[in-house]
């Protein structure tokens, strides 16, 4: 496939467009952080989400999805990406719902799959338990006890956990990564208890405490720690899109700005420092645009390196986002620091995605590794 | 003032000030509110300030080194130097905190009248009246000249209309030092006056100003129709830009001090503890190779600073200028934070956990991206070392 | 052209390069002589390369994609593609290159008139001139439109007086194309004219330029009253502007591509070898973090030359301009030799050792600081990115 | 000791510059390259500079020398560095002498320590086995064989050893760090084959054989690793005011075009992005003259975290002067590509230097490491 949106997605893209910008646009997201809304988002605004299909894009047609695939996907996380509208997109369709198409049973495809998909359930991925991502780092335990299995552990940075109706927890049922396997909880379940925490992105992630949970055997989910290693690959890219939206429109609201202030009598778009400063940040887009695209076909067309351009598509956009968020502020100057401006929502969306799932360190790390140095 | 005369002041010095500042006062200062800042509205916050504030006050030492007519402790360089260095050796707090010690002070003393420092100083010793700083306008940031708000002569009296922004405390401050512009036809420097307004005034107000860190100290002060007395004209009409000037370079000495890692934890013990070592060495090395180069900078930076002091003793012009501070220092720190945080993972992203005392690094974190903005932008800092250190011309 | 004609024609022509093209010929080339560049002092380096080159003259492919009447092979886009495909699958050598195909021609073609075309074309396929270019001036950089090489019109011929500099293989070439000032009275980019010249005429010389890496293939080309008629103009006088612009474009791509990296050996290939693995990842990992983030951008930038043209496939107007692939590709390259050089320490610096091909990767790195500057400098990129693309304004 | 020169150390510096400016400008060394010189430096120069004391700097006053110290002498490599003249001064007195000084037994120190501050001894240091700098990889052996040493190996990059009477070698009497010793080689001896190479900065550097070369136990140095460590220190900190001094005469070149150099009709020094890039270039250069007058001083002032600062150092001045050079071709333009240009020498001379005794990536990697991280 070439680097290119088809028809198809190229549609979807511009229905998204006008979706957010007229639906979710960020004084939205604002009041529902300034009136310190319980859930965190708008449930109706979600709905109208689901309607579009937004919940389906990636979810087989005989599960009640559309199978458009995760270039589509790609697409509607960058557009979010620049109006920041709060919603369970990431936690239940990127991350648990890819969870389900990798390493769900038949059985629990066919339940859950088309349940996400009309928005009727929500579901959270348990997985880190560290301050930073580490895949092979599972303390939380399954001890099977006859038909059952016993959780026992915490997990924190738990994300829409204190909306979620299951959660998909990770757990180490023996040594070695062979051992770690994934399991649906049910958040009624006792010895389960969960603690919303507020993001620096006034989003909702959570802390879970699990004491003796008991799981059915049909509650263990047939994929282990492979799938959940392309599961983390395939969270990266689509958070990579996300900051990429986040990159484009802190860069273009920035610009704008450079064309209309004025100082010392003329506008500080002309200031050659300034404009190098930008075109360097343009290239940087540029460039991100371009990775971002190719790992998300990556995912769709099932090539073997999706790792390699995970990492690539993670690392450079954590360096991007940094980047421009940073420049957008320096560039505002004073005003660009005030909460009245739009560039703390977009500060802090960033640095929350940069850790979730790794930082630019970690995959630059990585890259380095898989590369064999 | 010989060695020995030195060596008396300095054993008096000690003994009074063991003797008189209370034990709590000499604890490391933790929140604003542990500095006494004075003002009408000036609360202490717990008895030992008031005490440690009245017996510095009566010797004088609220302003050391400012005229005994003032109220002040008429103490000479040396001697005030020694003071200081007996204070921080036993970690003494300062008495009282205050913007008109550190610039209103030091400008009245150079441009104004014997009246208005009669009048003023003595108020800022005493800590009667606490200052604010009313410089910055919404459409002048770093073309701080091109200011707007204005202040009409109408006879025996200024009227004054307009807006400030980014003072700090102007919501606690009694009086504030501005800069206004009195001249609307000439160039743009020229034009502008420093002048002192009662903040109880009809027609000021303030709004306080939040930042993407959270609620912050600067509040933007209004002006409409402000009526303010002639004799509050701080030198020359018009030729306020020099007394400006000459408070900026005030101004960016203190912030460029920032770049100073001043915090007993060096980053790189925040990162042994959060990612720790293999084989000797920091797990994460991409981290790894940052934080050295940043500790690198930061190690230069110091040297840098105690290089500039000593060829300043020694007399010599040093190339290192404040703005190499600012810009450096206030560089050095957003790095810190940035790296501080990316070391620091995502519980440090919690905002509502005292653990991390409810997001604090994430919050300074965010709050350093003020430091190459505020007391003149990183931008305006690399064009004065342009123009004015290395001479290259204006476009 | 049908698929079925396609196919039979790719088949044809995949026959004829099989049976036509030495096998000395599909070698990977290794240095510059490995081309016939032709010209009237052109030789051909051995049997093989003239066989090749009469070979394909005979069927026009020396420049398959010109039009049958100047000696081209008339190929239509489709074919001249598919040729192109069976000869890099191959591995076949260009059996001519030089800057009268991939410069002039391009420029004759959209600038000439039909007699200029008539002469000059057929010259260029059949090798029997070799053309070189004079643009840059001494005083003229990146300022280009500021050239000052003038050309009097003396009536019946222009008069030249000037110089040039970077002429590639200026003492090679038989001709050369040149802006000159034709009219000093007006606006900088008007007033200058696209003159072919004769460097056999009386007054034309060259110096060889020698570069910081050592010998290379430019020169200085000088001109003292050289007299060149009139017929020698292309376009209108005056107006030679936009025929530079437009094949400035044109060079500015070539450039670009350095930043790809068409090496077998990655760089992360030569760390490994120099400096070696401890516990899977290498050993020096201040070196690792900087080949890790080089390696990164490389790859990226690749995707971002497939993403391009992936979107002009499509029409769609992609960000991505020569621009940023000529500043950024070259950025990159630069990068890359410091690496290299860093990576493989000492024995690299060595100048007289067979074992590193004489410094050969010292020297490349020294030369690749030129490409930031030559094709228009990285500041021009970024003014061009700024101001076109991104619609700021001017100063 | 404040980090200001006193007024001995400034005397000198400025003596210094007149003597490089008008004995040793830059065409001098322009002119032994042109002419392939076989010596690679101008004997007749560097008696002068023994005349004026440069060789003996460093030597205690009981040695001949004058014992100003390593400010001193860091003095005058500064300035050497802004011309570029080719001396021994480097390999005789930075390298060989230091290690006299602190390595050498009585009798070594007394008879060799005069010669070398006399100008009579050339003496070259040869330590390098490897293409890469590496103080504990020593495969170069000393068998103890009755009153004798038999030598055995190959060294790299020995600075001036074409031209040097002796060479201090490292080598191996037994395995660990306490085995590496060092020991004087005269270069008449049998078995020792010495090839002179042309380096980048047209200096030279040998690589010498050793095949049972045959030593006397006086021959062989009072001090081993631990020495050795403190000179690599020393060294290090030498070379890096050299290239303060050939970062400061590039840059101070560099403004004086962009204050010459029209375009588009005016002076290039006019354009904020080169302004800001010339600021943040005098930045780095005050940044690097703190912390070269800090790691000299502590050199004579014996402090413990001599390695610290050589790294330090080291690893600064490496990236300024990479910095520097790139951007002084960069801002010249064209013309700075030329070798008529004097950019071409700064730049070959700095990479060397960046090389010997270790890049910047290896100095800063020891400063992470001493700092425990």
């Amino acid at each position: 496939m070439a680097l290119v949106l088809n028809e198809e997605q190229v549609l979807l893209k511009s229905s998204a467009v006008d979706f957010f910008n007229s639906k979710a646009p960020l004084e939205a997201f604002r009041k529902l952080r300034d009136e310190n809304n319980p859930v965190g988002f708008d449930r109706s605004l979600y709905a109208e989400m689901v309607e579009l299909g937004f919940a389906g894009l990636i979810i087989p047609e005989n599960r009640g999805g559309f199978d458009f695939g995760y270039v589509a996907l790609g697409q509607i996380l960058e557009v979010n990406g620049r109006t920041l509208a709060a919603s369970p997109l990431i936690s239940s369709v990127l991350l648990s719902a890819t969870v389900l198409n990798l390493a769900g049973t038949e059985e629990q495809k066919s339940t859950l799959l088309p349940l996400i998909a009309s928005g009727e359930l929500l579901l959270s991925l348990a997985h880190e338990e560290n301050t930073l991502h580490n895949p092979t780092r599972v303390n939380c335990t399954a001890t099977k006890e006859g038909e059952h299995y016993k959780l026992n552990g915490s997990k924190v940075f738990v994300l829409d956990v204190h909306v979620a109706n299951k959660i998909i927890v990770v757990a180490r049922t023996s040594e070695g990564n062979e051992g770690i396997r994934l399991f649906l909880v049910d958040v009624q379940s006792p010895g389960l208890s969960i603690h919303r925490t507020q993001m620096l992105d006034n989003r909702n992630a959570g802390n879970i405490s699990l004491e003796h949970v008991i799981i059915s055997e049909s509650d263990k989910l047939a994929g282990g720690f492979d799938e959940l290693c392309r599961v983390y690959d395939i969270a990266a890219i689509g958070l990579a899109a996300e900051m990429l939206g986040i990159a484009q429109e802190a860069f273009e609201r920035t610009i704008s700005y450079l064309k209309e202030r004025k100082q010392f009598g003329v506008s500080i778009g002309s200031f050659q420092a300034l404009q190098h400063r930008a075109a360097k940040m343009f290239i940087e887009i540029e460039l991100s645009k371009s990775v971002v695209i190719k790992a998300l076909t990556a995912i769709d067309e099932n090539w073997v390196n999706l790792s390699e351009l995970a990492s690539l598509a993670k690392s450079k956009l954590g360096q991007t986002v940094k980047l421009v968020t940073n420049e957008a502020i320096q560039m505002h100057g004073g005003i660009g620091m005030t909460d009245d401006m739009d560039f703390g929502f977009f500060i802090k969306r960033a640095r929350v995605l940069q850790q979730t799932m790794g930082d630019y360190n970690y995959h630059l790390d990585r890259y380095a590794s898989l590369n064999g140095y | 003032m010989n060695k020995e005369e030195q060596d008396i002041f300095r054993a008096e010095t000690r003994a009074w000030l063991e003797s008189n500042c209370p034990r709590s006062m000499r604890e490391k200062v933790q929140e604003e509110s542990d500095y006494y800042w004075g003002g009408k509205n000036g609360t202490f916050k717990n008895e030992d300030q008031k005490i440690w504030f009245e017996r510095m006050l009566a010797k004088g030492w609220t302003v050391p080194y400012w005229h005994k007519k003032y109220g002040g402790g008429g103490l000479s360089a040396i001697e005030n130097k020694i003071l200081n260095e007996e204070m921080a050796s036993l970690g003494c707090r300062k008495p009282l905190f205050s913007f008109g010690i550190s610039m209103l002070g030091p400008a009245l003393q150079k441009f104004a009248t014997e009246e208005q420092k009669d009048k003023y100083l003595p108020e800022i010793v005493k800590g009667e009246i606490r200052w604010c700083q009313g410089y910055s306008e919404p459409n002048a940031g770093s073309d701080l000249a091109g200011l707007q708000c204005r202040a009409d002569d109408m006879g025996d009296y200024f009227l004054v209309n307009g807006s400030k922004i980014w003072t700090s405390y102007g919501n606690k401050a009694d009086w504030i030092f501005c800069l206004v512009r009195t001249d609307f036809g000439s160039k743009k420097q020229r034009g502008i006056s420093f002048l002192l307004i009662d903040m109880a005034t009809e027609g000021v107000s303030t709004r306080p100003i939040k930042l993407i860190s959270g609620k912050s100290p600067f509040t933007e002060t209004f002006f409409n129709n402000v009526r303010v007395p002639k004799e509050n004209l701080v030198g020359e009409l018009n030729m306020g830009w020099s007394i400006a000037k000459y408070l900026l370079t005030h101004e960016r000495q203190m912030i460029g001090d920032m770049g100073k890692n001043d915090e007993q934890v060096k980053t790189h013990n925040i990162a042994i503890e959060h990612i720790g070592l293999q084989n000797g060495i920091l797990a994460d090395t991409i981290l790894r190779t940052e934080l050295a180069q940043h500790e690198m900078n930061e190690a230069i930076f110091e040297m840098t600073i105690e290089r500039a002091i000593d060829e300043a003793k020694a007399g010599n012009n040093s190339g290192a200028t404040s703005s190499l501070f600012k810009y450096y220092g206030t560089e050095l720190n957003m790095e810190r934070m940035e790296l501080q945080l990316a070391l620091s993972g995502n519980q440090e992203l919690v905002m509502d956990n005292p653990a991390n005392q409810n997001g604090l690094l994430a919050n300074a974190m965010l709050r350093s991206k003020g430091n190459s903005i505020e007391g003149g932008t990183s931008e305006i800092q690399l064009n004065i070392i342009a123009k004015n250190i290395l001479g290259l011309p204006n476009n």
